[in-house]
């Protein structure tokens, strides 16, 4: 037994520590799983699940930039069905707590996926994707739009007793306006933040390096902005926040927990390190061991300002 | 598939701007097949923040051989690795070259440093195969043939060999083959593979194809590296359902 | 004689070149012209002016992040008398071309600030800083109002026949609606971007690593979202550009025009290699005759997508 | 104040985590002043971005030394150098110690670290002065007397010499020099010079103190340095007006 009460409470959801992998980053956790044991994780996201499957967007997908990266992934998924009868079993049998990441172009398709997913029981809690820049329809309009992302949390609510939680766009003036709306709809917590929107052009051809034209900038380079978001939030708004952003280290995940950050995720670090979320796992449990913290959830919103 | 801590050992260079690197990589080697690859990760700190894949070009033991060429920073900084540096290394990735199948004539296709791949693979063609390597660059510089066997070579500017690039020395040279059953095994820029492709495919010849493009991860979470199914179905990875892909399989 | 057109125009302003040095990051000249030759970049723009001097924050005022830094100088400067007085000889006697970035708590001090500056002969346009996240009366305010953005434009173009730059936040959703406003109000270019907001916390005294709290993020790390910003400006409102946001070498600046810079600012990099304006004029010239481009300004927009 | 490409020479160990390294910057040297200090861009790529400053330890003809020890990757880097790589490097920088002054007697007070900037000053205080320095580090390993003269110890936990802080074990023997004209001119960590600003404020002692703050420029364009003004009236900067000031100017 470690000597640190690694657990955490998001609503009415418990998790054995507060470590995450991100949506979009661990795909449906099969091939991590080869390299990292997802039992001891504390939970994993799912890749953004739609009502029927998508093929994603064309390539060029993903570009490196400076201590970042930007992708259009176009929200590649296999679709609720087929994540039902092909994924979770696996999920179940690695005994990984699940959260089910869903996005949609349209408030119904959100309600609709929720309802079919809920009666899943290995699902522990959903993430409502409402700010993923690289879909058209959907995603953008709705992270910008107040009233939209009350809607879809009041809605997706009614059809579930599992907990919520929005993931909030970071491309808006005031995100704790959002973390406003979704708390006094009944959501559970607010998801903060997913990528920023950028773009980068090859000089030569003067075509966009990601044929989607712009993606999501995500990475290192992205974390002074996420940590921003969320102390933002954690200063004006009572909601339980999940930090995500540009973690690679278990400093940089105690940074997150200082500004206000309940769990966090860890997204892009999987890429270069599959076992990430156990390391920093344990950079934690060393710190808080170190710093006398008996219960890592004391950790949450401890900045001195 | 797992991550290894290796040590660097050495480094020799094989044209001017060429290098291949020897690495102390047991756990990889041991399981390793020709044309699959590994991803580096070419530094200790986070620049450049992803890691760079490299095909396995060779294995001798515990040992394995990458062969690169300074693209930007992060080739650069693999180069400028020192003896009992330590390298991080995910391998063995991806899906090789698919040895079975009826052929007694193996062909050897490879493009600039597409040569890469070809060492591993020429050392795991049964003895009982015929190999023919067709080696191709754009001037004799860039002509690759480390450790292939019964080698041919095009240059686009004539400099060595046939004049021409290889996929055309090739299709000249089809009919030595008309009695052999063969099997193509290529490796090179898009281009190069689109054309060999559209021949193969036309004349029924059975043909491997390795392909390259940007990864994020290399073993299928980030979906990052799609190529498009032939029948324009969506899309394979070609970290995990790649980089070797049948001719019949993608669109290039 | 070169043998590209480097000049360009925006608005009545002519440049010898687009190369400027951004606001904030090179003083008032004096100090990086030990280091490059003012006369030979297109322009500088001065560190925002306000009309009283001010002491700016206390200190920790800067710390670096994974590939940029986050800054909250607080707008410290020598206000306007003491800037004519004792700064505007020296940049008249290197020759450089002189835009003056003016940053104020009202619209009225910005009225002011730009009557008082307008009759200096060496002051060939202003920038108008509505967008320092660190002032906190003024800045983000106004950065974030499209109605009050358009008011500093109207006002300020009523008191001078010199070009007006609004220098754009990027932290809105949507950067090309006040590109907009500026364009309808009679602004001659908008400057995009400024800072986007972040902040670093030490795990260990669990103190922000600046005073401020938060404070602004620049360099390569922001460059694709500077980017994604420029071109949507670009492709929503014909407004001329100057491109700003972690330009470190001449093919990010080419990149900057590509998505629709007509100049473009160098920033951060200045603290890096003070001659780095030179160094990328140079760069660009040689894109430029190796790609068989006569004029620089035919760089301008010409993304393929 | 110039950028130069100063090639490295050498680097060899002072304590376990002390380097001193040794560059060829020809037109830096000519100038420099103790006191002064360097920008330094440890790597060619952009990782870390910005430069690191470090005090000019001594110069030898065209040579500068520098000595530093292992905080984060920049100094990491910088350690890994190897001879014959090139170091970016602006320099001089900033106003270094003020020898003028009516004194006899220079005591030098350095707590770890802050000995850096020490042995070129040494070497410039005129030969008719008496030196006494006082060294101090947490425990022996921390005491770095590096070219210095006349040295007495001070350790926090008395495993050398005086068993306490470097600022009280030289209160202690201010009685020593009751008869001489003294000029302190003293380096390290905040709170050991502000213990000495206190104490010489005070007892009127002419008192030089050479600060650190985090830089990005190091040449007065960012202002990021901000040390406030003794008066409290606004602000300093330690790079351009510093980073040695005398104790009366500024707060710390
Ligand atoms: C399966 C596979 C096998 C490969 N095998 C070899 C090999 O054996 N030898 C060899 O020299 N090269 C090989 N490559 C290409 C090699 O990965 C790139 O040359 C390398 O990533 C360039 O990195 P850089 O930092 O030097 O260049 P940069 O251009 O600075 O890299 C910037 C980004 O672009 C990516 N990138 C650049 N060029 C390529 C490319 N051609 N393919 C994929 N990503 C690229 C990098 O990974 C990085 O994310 C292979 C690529 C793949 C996908
Ligand atoms: C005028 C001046 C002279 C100095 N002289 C010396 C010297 O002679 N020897 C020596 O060992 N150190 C000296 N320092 C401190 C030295 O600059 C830092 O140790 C170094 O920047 C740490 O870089 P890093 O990447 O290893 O550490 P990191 O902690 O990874 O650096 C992160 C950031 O913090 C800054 N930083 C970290 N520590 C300090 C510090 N103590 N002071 C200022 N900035 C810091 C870095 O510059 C960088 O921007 C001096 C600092 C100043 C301002
Ligand atoms: C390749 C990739 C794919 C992603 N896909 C999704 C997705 O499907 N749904 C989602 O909500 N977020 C997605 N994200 C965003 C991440 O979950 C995370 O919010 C973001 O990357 C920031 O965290 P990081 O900096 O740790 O990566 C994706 C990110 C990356 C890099
Ligand atoms: C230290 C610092 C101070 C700055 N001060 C100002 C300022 O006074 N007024 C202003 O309009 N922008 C200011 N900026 C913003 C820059 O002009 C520029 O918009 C931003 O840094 C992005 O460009 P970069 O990534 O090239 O640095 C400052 C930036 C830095 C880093
Ligand atoms: S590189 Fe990540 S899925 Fe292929
Ligand atoms: S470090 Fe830039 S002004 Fe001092």
């Amino acid at each position: 037994m470690s000597k640190v009460d690694l657990r955490i409470k998001i609503g009415s959801l418990e998790l054995k520590n507060p470590v995450l992998l991100a949506s979009g980053t661990v795909g449906y956790g099969n091939e991590i799983a080869n390299f990292t044991d997802l039992s001891k994780i504390g939970g994993i996201v799912t890749k953004s699940l739609s009502l029927k499957p998508r093929p994603g967007n064309p390539p060029q997908r993903i570009t490196e930039t400076p201590s970042g990266m930007l992708n259009a992934i176009g929200l590649a998924n296999v679709g609720v069905e087929e994540f039902v009868k092909s994924k979770i079993p696996f999920l179940k049998e690695v005994n990984s707590t699940l959260i089910c990441n869903i996005a949609a172009s349209s408030v119904e398709e959100y309600v609709e996926c929720t309802k079919i997913l809920t009666s899943e029981e290995s699902i522990k809690a959903f993430e409502i994707n409402v700010s993923c820049p690289n879909v058209k329809e959907g995603g953008l309009e709705f992270g910008n739009d107040l009233k939209a992302v009350g809607r879809i949390t009041a809605e997706t609510k009614k059809v579930t007793s599992k907990p919520i939680f929005i993931k909030l766009s970071p491309n808006v003036a005031r995100i704790s306006e959002f973390a406003k709306v979704v708390l006094s709809e009944g959501g559970d917590a607010v998801s903060a933040i997913n990528t920023l929107v950028g773009t980068s052009f090859n000089i030569w051809t003067k075509k966009p390096k990601i044929r989607n034209i712009t993606g999501g900038l995500s990475g290192p380079a992205i974390r002074p902005v996420a940590l921003a978001k969320v102390l933002e939030i954690s200063r004006n708004c009572p909601i339980p926040i999940i930090g995500i952003g540009g973690i690679l280290t278990w400093q940089d995940a105690i940074e997150f927990m200082i500004v206000g950050a309940s769990a966090f995720q860890i997204g892009t670090a999987n890429f270069i390190n599959p076992n990430s979320g156990l390391d920093i796992l344990k950079g934690i449990e060393e710190f808080c061991i170190q710093t006398n913290v008996t219960k890592i959830s004391d950790l949450t919103a401890t900045y001195q300002i | 598939m797992l991550i290894e801590k290796s040590k660097f050992i050495s480094k020799t260079t094989i044209t001017k701007n060429t290098y291949l690197i020897k690495v102390l990589s047991p756990s990889i080697a041991r399981t390793a097949k020709p044309g699959q690859f590994c991803n580096i990760k070419v530094s200790e700190n986070s620049f450049p923040l992803l890691r760079r894949p490299f095909s396995i070009c060779d294995v001798d033991g515990e040992f394995i051989y990458f062969m690169f060429d300074i693209h930007g920073e992060g080739t650069r900084l693999l180069r400028d690795k020192n003896e009992g540096d330590e390298l991080d290394i995910i391998g063995p990735l991806g899906i090789g070259f698919n040895l079975q199948w009826d052929y007694d004539t193996a062909i050897i296709i490879a493009g600039g440093l597409g040569s890469a791949p070809f060492p591993f693979l020429t050392k795991n063609i049964p003895a009982n195969m015929e190999i023919h390597s067709f080696v191709g660059g754009r001037t004799k510089e860039n002509v690759i043939d480390y450790k292939m066997k019964n080698v041919s070579v095009a240059t686009d500017d004539g400099s060595n060999g046939f004049y021409g690039n290889v996929v055309e020395f090739f299709k000249s040279r089809i009919d030595e083959f008309a009695a052999k059953k063969i099997k193509v095994f290529a490796c090179g820029p898009n281009p190069m593979l689109k054309a060999l492709q559209n021949f193969c495919n036309e004349k029924n010849i059975n043909c491997q194809l390795s392909v390259e493009t940007v990864m994020a991860c290399g073993f299928g979470i980030c979906q990052g590296c799609p190529i498009e199914k032939y029948n324009g179905d969506g899309y394979l990875l070609v970290c995990k359902d790649g980089p070797v892909f049948d001719s019949m399989a993608v669109k290039l």
